[in-house]
Parts: C-alpha cells; structure tokens; sequence
C-alpha cells in the first residue's frame, strides 16, 4: 500500500509547552488508522498539527509525497486533508445548510448534498436553524458531513462519537466503512474503544507525546492486556 | 392647514425628509462599523477618522490634482481602503486573538494620531468643498425646498447600504466571513484564504466610512474633527440595531435619523441625547439590541 | 485578556515577600519625600489621576469590565464636590463624602444599564451613557458650563488642618491615595474578590453555582465608581474647579490608556501608567510636538508591543520573577 | 446487565419534578408534554438520541430556559419562575454539556469557589483571601475523591478535555447539592474515569438525588435505578434499564442493534 | 529698581492643537514675539523672553503650567488664555499670587465681572462687545426682526440673551429661537424653522465649527438668497477663510480688528501673514496689543513689580495698531472701538484675505459694560 501520510519525528509546542516528543507514523492510501491513548497524551495535537493548525512544529510531515512543514494552512484542504475538530466548530451564526456548503470543495469524487442527507436525515430535518442550535450529536453529524462534500482524500477525525447516541455512532460506523469502501483514507483518534476496532485496519498507542507501539487490528486479541492495562479498557 | 402635534404637516414633512437625509450618513456610518465588528469582532474606533479622511481625500485631490466630485467619490474610498488595508495587515492583525478591546484601544490611538496629524497640517476650522455643479441648486417639493444634493445623498446611501448588505449576506463571501468572525483558524483549515478575507473587510469598512466622508465634504464644513463628533452617536446606533447586525445597522441608522430629526423639532434641547435615550431603552427590552442575535 | 494575579500564594517564597515589602516602603519613602524634590501640585494631580486609574483597573483588570464612561464619575464627583463645598460651605471632608456618594449613585444607575451586557457591548453602553451624563453637565445650571466650577475653596481638614498649604494638601492627598488602594488591594484579594473573579472566568457556571451574577458586578461597579468618585473629588479641591473636562469621553481615554501603560491588572501599575500620562501631558504642553498625535501614538505602540504594561512587563521579566512576582496570562 | 438498586425504603420521596413541561424554540418544539420525577437517594438518567431535548430539559429544570409552559417543582416549592441562581441556591445544581470550568483559577480555587457560596464568605470583600484557607481541607477531600489532588495547584486551563470533567464534578460537589443534574459527565473521559465517576456518583446519590444525561449505556446499566427515554422532545419509556432496554422502540430509536 | 531677575518673562498660554488652534493657537504666540521686536526686544535694559505652552483646553493643564511659569520659573504675566474655564482659572491663579495675566482669546465677561482681579486684564473682546455690535447695530441697519440659532450651553445662552437685550433696546424685535446641540453637524432643521419664522436676521449665537456649518447649510438652503441674513456673533477672519466666501458671503459679525482698515493695520496684517502665512484676526492683534502694551507698563514704571506694572496697565491709554485710543477700566477692561462688519461677494474680494466690508464702528464706550456696572468688587 502507498503510503499517504508519513509523519517522522514530529515535535509540536502550545508556547512553551512540549507537548509531542518525535511522533512517527505513517497511513497508507485507503487506510483506516486509529490513534488510542489516555487524556491528554496529545491525540488531538497530533491531529492539530498534521492540520497545521499548531504551527510551532518542527520534524518531516509530507503527505502525498509532498512536504507539508511550509504548506500555509489555507493550503492543507486543497492539498487534500480534512479535519473534523474535536470540538466540531459549528457556526452559530449560519445555518445548517451554510455550514453544510461552507467548506470549499478541493476536489471532484465528494458526495453529494442529497447524498449527505440521505445519510443524515436529521440534519436534513434542522436544514434551516443556526448551526449552534442543533443538538450536540447534531452537531458532530453536521462536523462530518460538511467534509464528506469537499472531496479530500484523506480524513482527520477527532473522537467523532463523542456524546453520541449508540444509534448514530452505529451509522456514522457505517458510513466511515462506506467511505472507506470508496477509497477514502482515515486517521482516527477514539477513545471509544469498540467502535474504533469495529472499522479499524491499524492501531496506533500514544502516550506522552509518542507513538508507543503499532498493531494491525488482527493482533488485537493479544495485545488486550496492555491496553487494559494503559487505557483501563 | 392640516397640523400635526401642533405643526403645519408641510413643516412636519419637511423635517421627516431631512432626518432621513441624516439617516442615509449614519446608515453608511454604521454599516461600515457593523461590518467591521461583526466580522473582525473590532470596534473600529477609527471609523470617524475614515470618515474625516474620505472628505479630506476629496478636499485634497481637488485642491493639489485638480480632480473633481465625481472621481473623488470613487477614489477617495479606493485611498483611504487602501490605507486601511495596510493598517489591517500591519497592525489589527496581531490582535485578533487577543480581547476585542485591544482592538477598541489600537483603533482609539489611531484616531487619535489621524485627527492630530490633520489638525496640525489644516488647522481646526475646515476647508471649503463645493457641490458639484451638476447636484446645484434645488427643487420645491411642495412643503419644503429640497437641495438636490440632499436628494442624492438619500438616493445613493441607499443603493450603496443594499449592496454591501446583499454582498455580505447573500453570497458565499459573506458565509466565509461570519465563520471566519467565529473561527477563523477552522475556516482556514478548510482551504480559505482568511487573512486576505480580513484584510479586504477591513478595507471595504474603511472605503465605506471615507465614501460616507466624500459625500458629507459639501454639506458639512471639511475639519478634522468632523469625525469625531459622529463617531459616538454612530456606535450607539449600531448598539441600538444589535451589535453585528448589518442589516440592523442600516435600518437603525435611518430610524435614529429620522427620530432625531423630529426631536429637533419637538423638544431641540434633547436631540443629541435622544439616540442615547433610546438606546437605554431598547438595551432594557432587548439586550441584543433592535437586530441582534442573543449573545 | 492579559491577567496579573499578584495573589500571594502559600508556597511563595519568603525572601520574595521580603523583597516586595521591601519594594512597597521604599516606595512609601518616595512618596512621602517627593514633595521636596517634585513640583507638589504635580504630584497631587499625579495622585489624583493614579487613585482614578487604579479605581478603574478594579473593574477592568479583575472583572474584565471595560468601563469606557469612567469620566462621568470622577468628573461628576469633582462637581459635586466642589458644588458643595463652594456654593454649600461644607467642609473638605464632608464635600468629598458628597462626591463620592454622589459618584456611587451615578454607579448604581449607570452599572444598572451596563452591567446586562458584558466586553464591547459593555464598553458601548458606558460610553453612551457617560456622553448622557457630560450633555447634561453642558447644560445644568449649577456646573456654569464650560466655565466650570472655579475658585473653590479648599477649607479646613476636620477644621483643624489648613489645606491651603500646599504641603499640607500633598500629604492629605498622599493619605487619600494610600487609603484607596488599601481598599482595593483588600477588595480584589477578598473572598468577594475570588467571585468576581470566577464570574470573568465562566459567568454561566458561577450562575450555576448559585451566584447572582449581576450582584457581584454591580457591586464591583459601585466600588470601582465610588473610588473614581473619591479621586476626583479631591481633585477639584486639589485644582480648586470643576470643569467639564473631567466628564468629557476624552478623560475616559486617558485613563484608559494609563491604566494600560502600567499594566492592566496590576495593583500599582496605573500609578506608574499615570505618572506617565501627565508627564507626558506637561510635557508636551511646551514642547513643539502635537499632544494628541504623541498620545495616539502611544496608545498604539502600548497596544501592539507593550501589552503588559510598566508594571506587567516587570513583573514577567525575568528580574521581576526572581523577586517572586507572578505574573499570568 | 443487572441493576444494582440500593433503595433502602420502598419509595423514597420525589425532591424535583416536573409536569407537562414544555419549550418552543420559534416554531420548533424541542420539549413537550414532560413529565418528570426525581427521586432522593437515587440515580436517574435521562437518555435518548441526539436532539432528542434532554440538555433542554436540564436547561429547562435549571432555570436557564424559561418553559414555554408546564410547572417545575423543587422539594415542594414551585420553581418555574425562579431565576437559575436561586434555584442553585436552593440546591438544585447542575454540569454543563461542553465542559465549564474557571480556566484560569487553580484546580483547587475552582473547587473553594464553589465551596464559599454557601459559607456567606463569597460577599466578604473586607475579609483576607486568607479567610478561604478554611476551606482547603474540604476542597482537598473533594478533589482526592474525584483523583486530582496531584493536580491541586494547576491551572484549569491547562487540563486535558477528560480531567476537565472531572474538575466539573468535584466543582458541583461542592455545593453538597440536594439535587445533582449532569449533562453527560462521562463524555470525553477516559477510561480510568469512568470508573472513578461512576462510584462516585454512586456514592453521592446514597443521599440525594442525581438526574444524568449519558450515553454510555453500561454507565446507565450500572449505576441508574431509574431511566427515562426521550424522543422528540416526548417520553417514550420509562422505568429500570432492563424494562426500558428491552422496549423494542427504544432500541430502535436509541440502541440500536448492539446492547450497552 | 529694574527687572527683578534680569529678564521679563511673558507666557503664552493658550490651544495650540485643539478647537480653537485656528482661533488663537501658535499665530498668537508669533504676534507675541512680534511685539517683543517692536518694542526692541528689551525692556528696561533687560531681555524680554516669550515662552508658550499648549493647555490642550484642559484647565487642569493650565492651572498646572501656570501655577510652575509664575512660581519656579520666573514668568511675569501669562496672555491669550483662550477658553473661559482655563482663563477664569488662570486668573485666579495670578490673583493669589500677585501675578498680571492679560486674557485675549476668552469671552467671558465675568473676567472684568465676578472674577476679576486688581492684576487681571481683558483685552480683545468680550460677550457683550460682541452682542452690541451685531446685536444693537445690525438693527440699524434694518435688521429688526431676529431668530437665534443657540448652542444648547452656557456660552450660548449668554451670547443670546444679551443680543436680543440690544436687539430690543434699539427697536427690534426677537421672534423666536432654537437651541441646537454643542457640536451638532446637521443644521437643516433648524435653518427651516429660521426660514419659516420669517425673520429678517438669523443670529448664530454659537461658535467654532457650529457657526461654520450652519453657515455653508444656510447657501445649501437658499437662506440668504431668500433675503434674510445671517449674523454670527463669535466668528472670526481666521473662521471666514476656513468657510471660503462662497458659502459665507453676506454674513455679518463683530471684530475688534480688522487688518485691511487702514494703511497702519494693512502694515501689521502683511508683516504678520508674511510669519504665519495667515492674515491676523481680533486674538492675534489683541495679544500683539497687549504684550505691547505691558512692555510699555514696565517701561513707564521702570520696575517689572506687579503692583507698579498693574497700576501704569490701568492709567496708561492703548494708542497701537489694535486700539486706537483705548482706556482700561479699573476692573481691568480694555474699553476700544469694534467694528461691525460683513463678509463680501466673492466678486468683490479684491485681494486674498480680503474679506469684509466695514457696516459700522461700534465705539468702546458702547460695546463694553461700564465699569461700574461690571459687578467688579475693585470698582466701588
Ligand atoms: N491550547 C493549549 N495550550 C497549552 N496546553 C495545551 C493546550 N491544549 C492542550 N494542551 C495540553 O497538551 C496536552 C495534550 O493535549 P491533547 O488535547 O492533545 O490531548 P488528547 O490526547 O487529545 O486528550 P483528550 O483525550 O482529553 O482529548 C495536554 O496535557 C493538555 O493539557
Ligand atoms: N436555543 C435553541 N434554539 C432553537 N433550537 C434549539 C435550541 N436549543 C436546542 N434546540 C433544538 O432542540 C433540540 C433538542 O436539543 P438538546 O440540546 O436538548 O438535545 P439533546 O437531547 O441534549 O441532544 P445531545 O444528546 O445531542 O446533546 C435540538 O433539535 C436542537 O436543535
Ligand atoms: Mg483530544
Ligand atoms: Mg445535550
């Protein structure tokens, strides 16, 4: 498998403080990657500053073959990476279908208006109310969605079952299986643990701003024990 | 004659008309303030100097370049946008992340060193600035004697407020701007281009308030302080129309217009605090102000 | 927004405290001494603008209120006082004691409206209603207009000390300044404080908590008021008039602008930010150089470069840390 | 997975309930028809998809949304038109959906700030910040409890998303609450917590009431004598997890095809 | 005995960068320097040294200036004083410690009234000079019926009342009046109820920049094409210029000075305009006259003592390029001609600055309040 995304010995900084110590990973095209750790081993600033979005970085990030350091952020959509924020950066003063449209489209191959609400009916259903009234697992539905139309190859995805009904993180399982099917690349952080070995291929376990170990999701069944023991699952 | 609350209705009809004339500035006044505040969350406490500078920016080019009204009314906004964009791209930048009220103090030094800088070239008593000859004169509508000039302040104000609302609020640019307002980072994660955005905000703002100053340059007389006697009543209308709102801004800014046209009527001694008055009550009813949304 | 807790914690070391007491002497000493090196009606308006600026960094700088009507009570108490005193006859202290009641009541009211709303909102409406308070000022009888309020006698402290002395006034001045910023350092280090505090931080969950919110601000409000209140109050014996100046949005400005050249949030910076302002001012005044034009300037390069302030960038420098102060963002 | 109900008397009194509450947003209803009782010394969750109205109906019993009509009643006394720091005041706390901390107060102020409300302390500004120290054997109990007592003097801010939430409960604690509303306690957090969160609030509800949001269903399995189902805004089960999960509509809506 | 400390020291304290830096401002400080020329640049065999400050129309500023020139810094009288409040404190300042100061650029009355002062003089105009010339003489003119425009102020208020007082006092009458805000922009409304009041003269009873713009409104309105007058009662050449004849002809006003009277005043107007490239109006002459004037005080006195330079200040007759003929009063007035004047057609400016045609000259005796009646507690 190509790889996609290669990131080695990634450091990243929020002002003075350090907070990841060299990560080295690496995705394949078509790949679903999940990254496990406890609170604040720095999941989310990885996903951040892949992004580029925490700019005081320094290590090799290129993805598609190409180095990624200098990209300006505006650049990263349309190089091909879109990110889902954990906090998912609803905007309250547009509405559902603003929200929707917002993000510009980078490249052909995303799905569909229709398609989008096909999937998710209820967003179909609050089309026309401000983006911050929707509830919170709404909201997460709308995070995704609104990326899904801008055609991007790969997916940064931070805890998107966060607060969800057991029936919406079923469907949103569903369609990343879906989008994976496509072709679609994912990098996952989940603390949900379950439903990220559900739609797996690879896993990834940080802790204190490093990736500890890596394992396809066929030695999952051995490796139990230390994620017990690590992540109390 | 027909009366109304005790004055001839051709009297009352002619004061409506002049408050709405005053209405079309702070129309274009706010606008520009609630643009900028909305989507850059910076009070712009320089607007009464943009203001000032768009009258002086046609003073100027007619008394150095010979250039008429009519260009001015195009160039002195592009010049003093321009100027805007540079101290946007210098300066209000570095403040965004930052309380908004760094931005409300920059923009008050601004001011500050603008108005001194024009008082200290051009003294404090004005310069002279003529109507253009083809708005001269002026035209008896009956119940009072319109200066034609007046007549196109109202008529432009309007078609430039409906414009720049319909700019923002009906197309992409304005979707990308309100998320921008609320999180700008995210927005630019998306693929766009937020800096230029900002920057360009900041300059249609400031093109807004010099146009604004271009078309007062022969009503009002061309001083450097012209600005900063506005500026206070502008922001409380657009605090009246909900901080934010644009189209709030522009309705509220004929609504004020006309009310404190009528008070001078009615009771003159009130008419510079009756928009302040107003504003008290409306902050009482409505928080958010007449348009705004709940913060 | 840039904050300084100067909160003495437990575990801070005792040679830190040694030294900041050491700092706070030597500065009395100056205090007490400048006098006989400083022209004293300069360092009486000094004094003056200092208690004004601390009394707004009270709101500003630990509830986060930018108050931009602040003139309305440190003018407005100049009125009163001087009103009660000159056309009343009162004695120094009960005509302070009218100002400063006066400039609580103007608190309530104005605190009343503003306090709803919070940040720029908040900044708006104060401003508007200051510019209501400065119109009727213009227009009422008893303030004479732009003439002011002059020759106000400065009479007799407690009928006992002569404060037409010069040397006299500077130290009763001097004792007004030193009792206000007590009370604010007690205030802002106070459990009522520590609300206050936490109501800046996340007003929805101090609701949650049970605090009525817009008590505690109306509170702080009236505090930081009646403060102002008292500085201008003895700055109209001081100066002996009363003139619209002090309401004028401009003075609202300035006081803005020492507070922020001291340091935002810092218990003493706006004596230094002050001290700066009206120098420059004097200055100026002779020099060849615009005022408006050099303020300005400052304003923006404060703004810009100089965030912390005097005091504030001490304090975060390195020297500052090695003497304990703290210093947080 | 069984319920482990410790009611010690049969029926413990209702301290909060609601009846036929209802909220329009616009045209939009989000809540109606609600009834609702909470029960002292009990825990009961309030479950349902997203958008269902559950952050309403605490918004709601909390005070921070007026109802567009129904009552609210809190230990006897009519709540519905209180306003919500009353309300807190008369012990009806709540926790936020989105993680709401003093971000730059220590862990151990944020807990004291809740700890002087009931102390008269907090209108005190002549008293010294000293007059709090009082309360630091209290606020240390409380964080130990919860597992932050190593992190007593960090900044909140400076807390990941998880141990935010933890800091959010110790915080509500505090207040020694008669009725405890948690919007979702558990989301976000790590694994580790959710075990130290549920015996805690286990343990709290030995003597009050606690309503919570959750969506973890072996949470709600584990620790909840008392379930309600919204959907749309509407009842659409109620009763022990077992009654309510075996509901065939509320697996539907909810549960979907897996269990907890 | 001589200058006390080998130099005689003149202040110059006024608005250099405010509202009213047209009116006064640094051209005030050079007419002062000019007079110190004229005089030969020494009095008494000592120097004489002109130093001026920006009070930035802040009386604490002011009073903070003053109280430092007179106590640590040797300065013998402090002119100009622009604005009431910072004169009236000024004044009191220099009352308490016995100090001349000689107020130019201040209206009030109340400085030769309530406030005045044994060491105090007012010199180039005052409210009631004003309100007598464009208020009594424009009535015999034929402007007999009058609608005020009044600042919604003190100032206003006082420059109204005591022109109406003359406008009826000599036949005319006063059909209404409107109070406008301080710094109001738009004047429409109240320009339409002058014009529907039908009243033959419209009286600006304000100043600054309001005058300005209720002026350039008035010709946007039609007003004066429509036959009534416009008469501003503080407005000076400085202000004319700054308006241009077009929007301003046909207005009248009061000056105590105007520089293209006679060859004498052409003289000092050109000298002048060939410093400040400004031609001079009633503050800058004023201040010329005064500063003269004190010299010459000190001169005849032979000592800078403020009690001998007073007393010659109020004996001495002002004979200068200002007054012609001028007395001072014992409350410290400057009792001088003014000149009631009007702003001409575009058409008939012959030269730049050429602005007025001189309608009449009010004499002193007339244009300023007796002495006696003046409410001064040093006249008895
Ligand atoms: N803006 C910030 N400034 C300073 N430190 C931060 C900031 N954001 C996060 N941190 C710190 O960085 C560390 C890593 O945080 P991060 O959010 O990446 O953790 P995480 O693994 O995503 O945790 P969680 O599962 O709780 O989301 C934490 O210790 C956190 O306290
Ligand atoms: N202020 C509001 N204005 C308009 N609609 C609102 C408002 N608040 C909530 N809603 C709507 O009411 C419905 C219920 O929202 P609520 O937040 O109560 O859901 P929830 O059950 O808490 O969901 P979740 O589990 O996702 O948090 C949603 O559809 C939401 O869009
Ligand atoms: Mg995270
Ligand atoms: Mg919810």
């Amino acid at each position: 498998m190509a790889t996609l995304l290669d990131v080695q010995g990634l450091n990243a900084w929020y002002g003075e403080s350090h907070i990841l110590h060299g990560v080295d990973m690496r995705v394949g095209e078509g790949e679903t990657v999940t990254i496990l750790g406890r609170n604040g081993v720095g999941k989310t600033t990885t996903l951040r500053t892949i992004t580029g979005i925490v700019r005081s970085r320094k290590g090799k990030l290129t993805f598609a073959g190409k180095d990624m350091m200098q990209v300006p952020l505006h650049k990263t959509a349309h190089r091909g990476i879109g990110f889902v924020p954990e906090e998912r950066g609803i905007f309250s003063t547009l509405t559902v279908s603003e929200n929707l449209m917002l993000p510009p489209v980078v490249a052909s191959g995303g799905m569909t208006v229709e398609e989008i609400f096909e999937l998710f009916p209820n967003l179909y259903e609050r089309r026309n109310s401000a983006g911050t009234k929707l509830s919170g697992g709404e909201q997460q539905m709308l995070a995704i969605a609104r990326i899904l139309r801008t055609g991007v190859r790969m997916l940064l995805l931070d805890e998107p079952t966060e607060g969800l009904a057991p029936v919406i993180v079923q469907r949103i399982g569903e369609v990343l299986r879906q989008l994976k099917e496509r072709g679609m690349t994912i990098l996952l952080v989940e603390q949900n643990f379950r439903f990220a070995s559900r739609i797996a291929d690879r896993f990834y376990l940080m802790d204190h701003g490093q990736m500890v170990s890596e394992f396809p999701v066929g030695e999952l069944p051995q490796r139990m024990d230390t994620l017990h023991k690590v992540l109390g699952v | 004659m027909t009366m109304i609350f005790g004055i001839p209705l051709q009297a009352f009809m002619g004061q409506l008309l002049i408050g709405l004339i005053n209405g079309s500035f702070y129309a274009l006044l706010s606008l520009g303030l609630a643009i900028i505040f909305g989507l850059l969350r910076v009070i712009n406490f320089a607007h009464g100097a943009q203001y000032m500078l768009g009258a002086f920016a046609a003073y100027l080019l007619l008394a150095y370049a010979g250039i008429g009204y009519w260009p001015s009314l195009i160039l002195a906004p592009v010049i003093v946008g321009f100027a805007g964009a540079v101290i946007e791209r210098l300066f209000l930048r570095r403040l965004y992340d930052l309380d908004p009220l760094y931005g409300l103090l920059f923009t008050f030094g601004l001011a500050l060193t603008v108005e001194g800088t024009f008082r200290y070239l051009y003294g404090s008593s004005g310069q002279p600035y003529a109507q253009p000859a083809a708005l001269a004169g002026a035209v008896n509508l009956g119940f009072m004697f319109l200066p034609i000039y007046r007549g196109w302040v109202v008529v432009v104000s309007l078609v430039v407020c409906l414009g720049t609302w319909l700019l923002i609020e009906k197309t992409k640019l304005g979707a990308y701007l309100r998320a921008a307002t609320e999180n700008a980072t995210l927005v630019q994660a998306f693929g766009v281009n937020v800096p230029v955005l900002l920057t360009l905000t900041y300059a249609l703002g400031a093109g807004l308030a010099a146009f604004a100053g271009v078309l007062a340059a022969p009503i009002y007389q061309v001083s450097p302080l012209m600005g900063s006697s506005m500026i206070i009543v502008v922001f409380a209308v657009v605090v009246v129309g909900g901080m934010g709102s644009i189209m709030g801004a522009i309705i509220t800014g004929y609504v004020l217009g006309i009310a404190e046209g009528l008070t001078k009527v009615f009771y003159p001694e009130a008419s510079n605090i009756v928009i302040f008055v107003i504003m008290a009550i409306v902050l009482l009813i409505r928080p958010a102000g007449l348009f705004g949304r709940d913060a | 927004m840039t904050e300084i807790t100067e909160t003495i914690r437990p575990e801070k070391s005792r040679t830190a405290l040694s030294v900041q007491a050491a700092f706070l002497i030597i500065g009395l000493l100056l205090l007490l001494l400048a006098p006989f090196f400083f022209y004293p009606i300069f360092l009486m308006k000094l004094l003056c603008f200092a208690l004004f600026a601390c009394a707004f960094n009270l709101l500003l700088g630990y509830t986060g209120l930018l108050s931009f009507g602040h003139a309305t009570f440190f003018g407005g108490a100049a009125y009163f006082t001087a009103h009660a005193v000159k056309e009343w006859g009162f004695s120094p202290e009960l005509g302070i004691l009218v100002g400063v009641a006066g400039a609580a009541i103007l608190g309530l009211v104005m605190g009343f409206f503003a306090i709803r709303r919070q940040g720029i909102y908040f900044a708006m409406i104060t401003l508007a209603l200051s510019q209501m308070f400065f119109f009727f000022c213009l227009q009422a009888a008893f303030t004479h207009g732009e003439d002011g309020i002059q020759s106000v006698p400065r009479g007799q402290l407690f009928g006992v000390l002569d404060l037409n002395s010069s040397t006299n006034m500077y130290y009763f001045v001097l004792a007004v300044f030193v009792v206000g910023v007590l009370i604010i350092w007690r205030f802002i280090n106070s459990p009522f404080g520590m609300i206050l505090k936490s109501i800046r931080e996340n007003e929805q969950r101090a609701i949650s908590l049970g605090y009525s919110v817009a008590h505690y601000k109306l509170g702080a409000f009236v505090m930081s008021a009646a403060l102002a209140g008292l500085a201008g109050a003895v700055k109209s014996l001081v100066f002996q008039f009363a003139t619209l100046t002090d309401v004028a949005w401009q003075m609202s400005g300035e006081v803005i602008l020492m507070t922020l050249l001291g340091g935002i949030g810092t218990l003493i910076g706006p004596l230094f930010g002050a001290g700066l302002v009206v120098t420059l001012e004097n200055y100026l005044a002779t020099s060849e150089f615009p005022v408006t034009i050099i303020t300005g300037i400052v304003f923006m390069v404060c703004v810009l470069i100089f965030r912390r302030g005097i005091i504030g960038e001490f304090y975060a420098s390195r020297l500052g840390r090695k003497l304990g102060f703290v210093y947080r963002r | 997975m069984a319920v482990s109900a410790t009611q010690s008397n049969a029926m413990p009194r209702v301290v909060l309930s609601a009846r036929g509450l209802r909220r329009d947003f616009g045209g939009f209803t989000a809540v109606k028809n609600v009834d609702l009782d909470v029960h002292d010394a009990s825990v009961h969750a309030l479950i349902g998809p997203n958008g269902a109205g559950k952050t309403t109906v605490f918004n709601l019993l909390t005070k921070f949304l007026q109802p567009t009509s129904g009552t609210i009643t809190l230990m006897g006394t009519d709540i519905t038109r209180t306003a919500p720091d009353k309300v807190a005041r008369m012990g009806l706390v709540r926790s936020f959906q989105i993680s709401a901390v003093f971000p730059h107060l220590s862990v151990l102020d944020n807990v004291r700030v809740a700890l002087q409300r009931p102390n008269k302390l907090s209108k005190q500004f002549w008293r010294p910040l000293s007059a709090l120290d009082a309360l630091n054997d209290r606020a240390e109990q409380l964080l130990a409890k919860v597992g932050l007592f190593k992190e007593r003097n960090a900044i909140a801010a400076d807390l990941s998303y998880g141990r935010k939430r933890v800091l959010e409960i110790a915080t509500t604690l505090a207040l020694d609450p008669r009725v405890l509303l948690l919007d979702e306690p558990m989301a976000g957090m790590g694994h580790e917590d959710v075990g130290v969160v549920s015996a805690l609030i286990r343990e709290v509800a030995r003597d009050r009431a606690v309503l919570m949001v959750e969506h973890n269903l072996s949470v709600v399995a584990n620790i909840c004598q008392h379930v309600t189902v919204l959907q749309r805004g509407e009842i659409l089960a109620e009763g022990d997890y077992a009654t309510v999960s075996a509901d065939e509509r509320v697996r539907q809506a909810y549960m979907g095809s897996e269990e907890g | 005995d001589g200058a006390s400390d080998g130099k005689v020291k003149i202040g110059i304290l006024n608005d250099q960068s405010g509202v009213y830096a047209d009116f006064g401002g640094k051209s005030s400080v050079e007419a002062a320097k000019m007079a110190v020329e004229d005089f030969g640049g020494k009095v008494l065999g000592v120097p004489v040294e002109i130093v001026d400050a920006d009070h930035q129309n802040k009386p604490d500023i002011a009073s903070n200036i003053a109280r430092q020139w007179y106590d640590t810094e040797q300065v013998d009288a402090i002119m100009e004083l622009t604005t009431s409040s910072v004169a009236l404190a000024v004044q009191a300042i220099a009352k308490e410690k016995k100090k001349i100061n000689i107020v130019t650029g201040a209206a009030t009355t109340d400085l030769t009234g309530k406030a005045c002062s044994p060491y105090g003089f007012h010199w180039a105009y005052d409210t009631h000079a004003l309100a007598v010339g464009t208020g009594g003489a424009l009535v015999k003119q034929g402007g007999d019926s009058w609608f005020f425009l009044t600042a919604d102020y003190a100032f206003g208020y006082s420059l109204e009342q005591q022109t109406s007082d003359f406008v009826k006092s000599a036949g005319g009458k006063v059909v209404g009046s409107v109070r406008h805000p301080l710094s109001n922009q738009d004047f429409s409304s109240f320009l339409l109820q002058a014009q529907s009041s039908g009243a033959k003269v419209i009286g600006l009873a304000n100043a600054g920049l309001d005058t300005s713009n209720a002026i350039k409104q008035a010709a946007e309105f039609g007003i004066t094409q429509g036959g009534q007058h416009l008469a501003a009662l503080l407005f000076t050449l400085a202000e004319v210029h700054g308006l241009g004849l077009e929007a301003a002809q046909g207005l009248t006003l009061t000056e105590g000075y105007y520089w293209n009277l006679d060859d004498k005043s052409r003289e000092f107007g050109k000298k002048f305009f060939a410093r400040t490239g400004k031609m001079p109006n009633m503050i800058h002459a004023g201040t010329y006259s005064a500063v003269l004037q004190y010299l010459k005080a000190i001169d005849k006195a032979g000592t800078d003592d403020t009690e001998a330079v007073a007393k010659q200040l109020h004996e001495l007759p002002v004979d200068d390029v200002f007054a012609r003929g001028g007395t001072v009063g014992p409350n410290g007035r400057m009792i001088h001609d003014m000149y009631l004047l009007q702003v001409k057609k575009p058409a008939d400016s012959k030269e730049p600055w050429d602005y007025f045609n001189v309608l009449a000259t009010i004499p002193g005796k007339e244009a300023y309040i007796d002495p006696a009646k003046s409410g001064c507690a040093l006249v008895n």
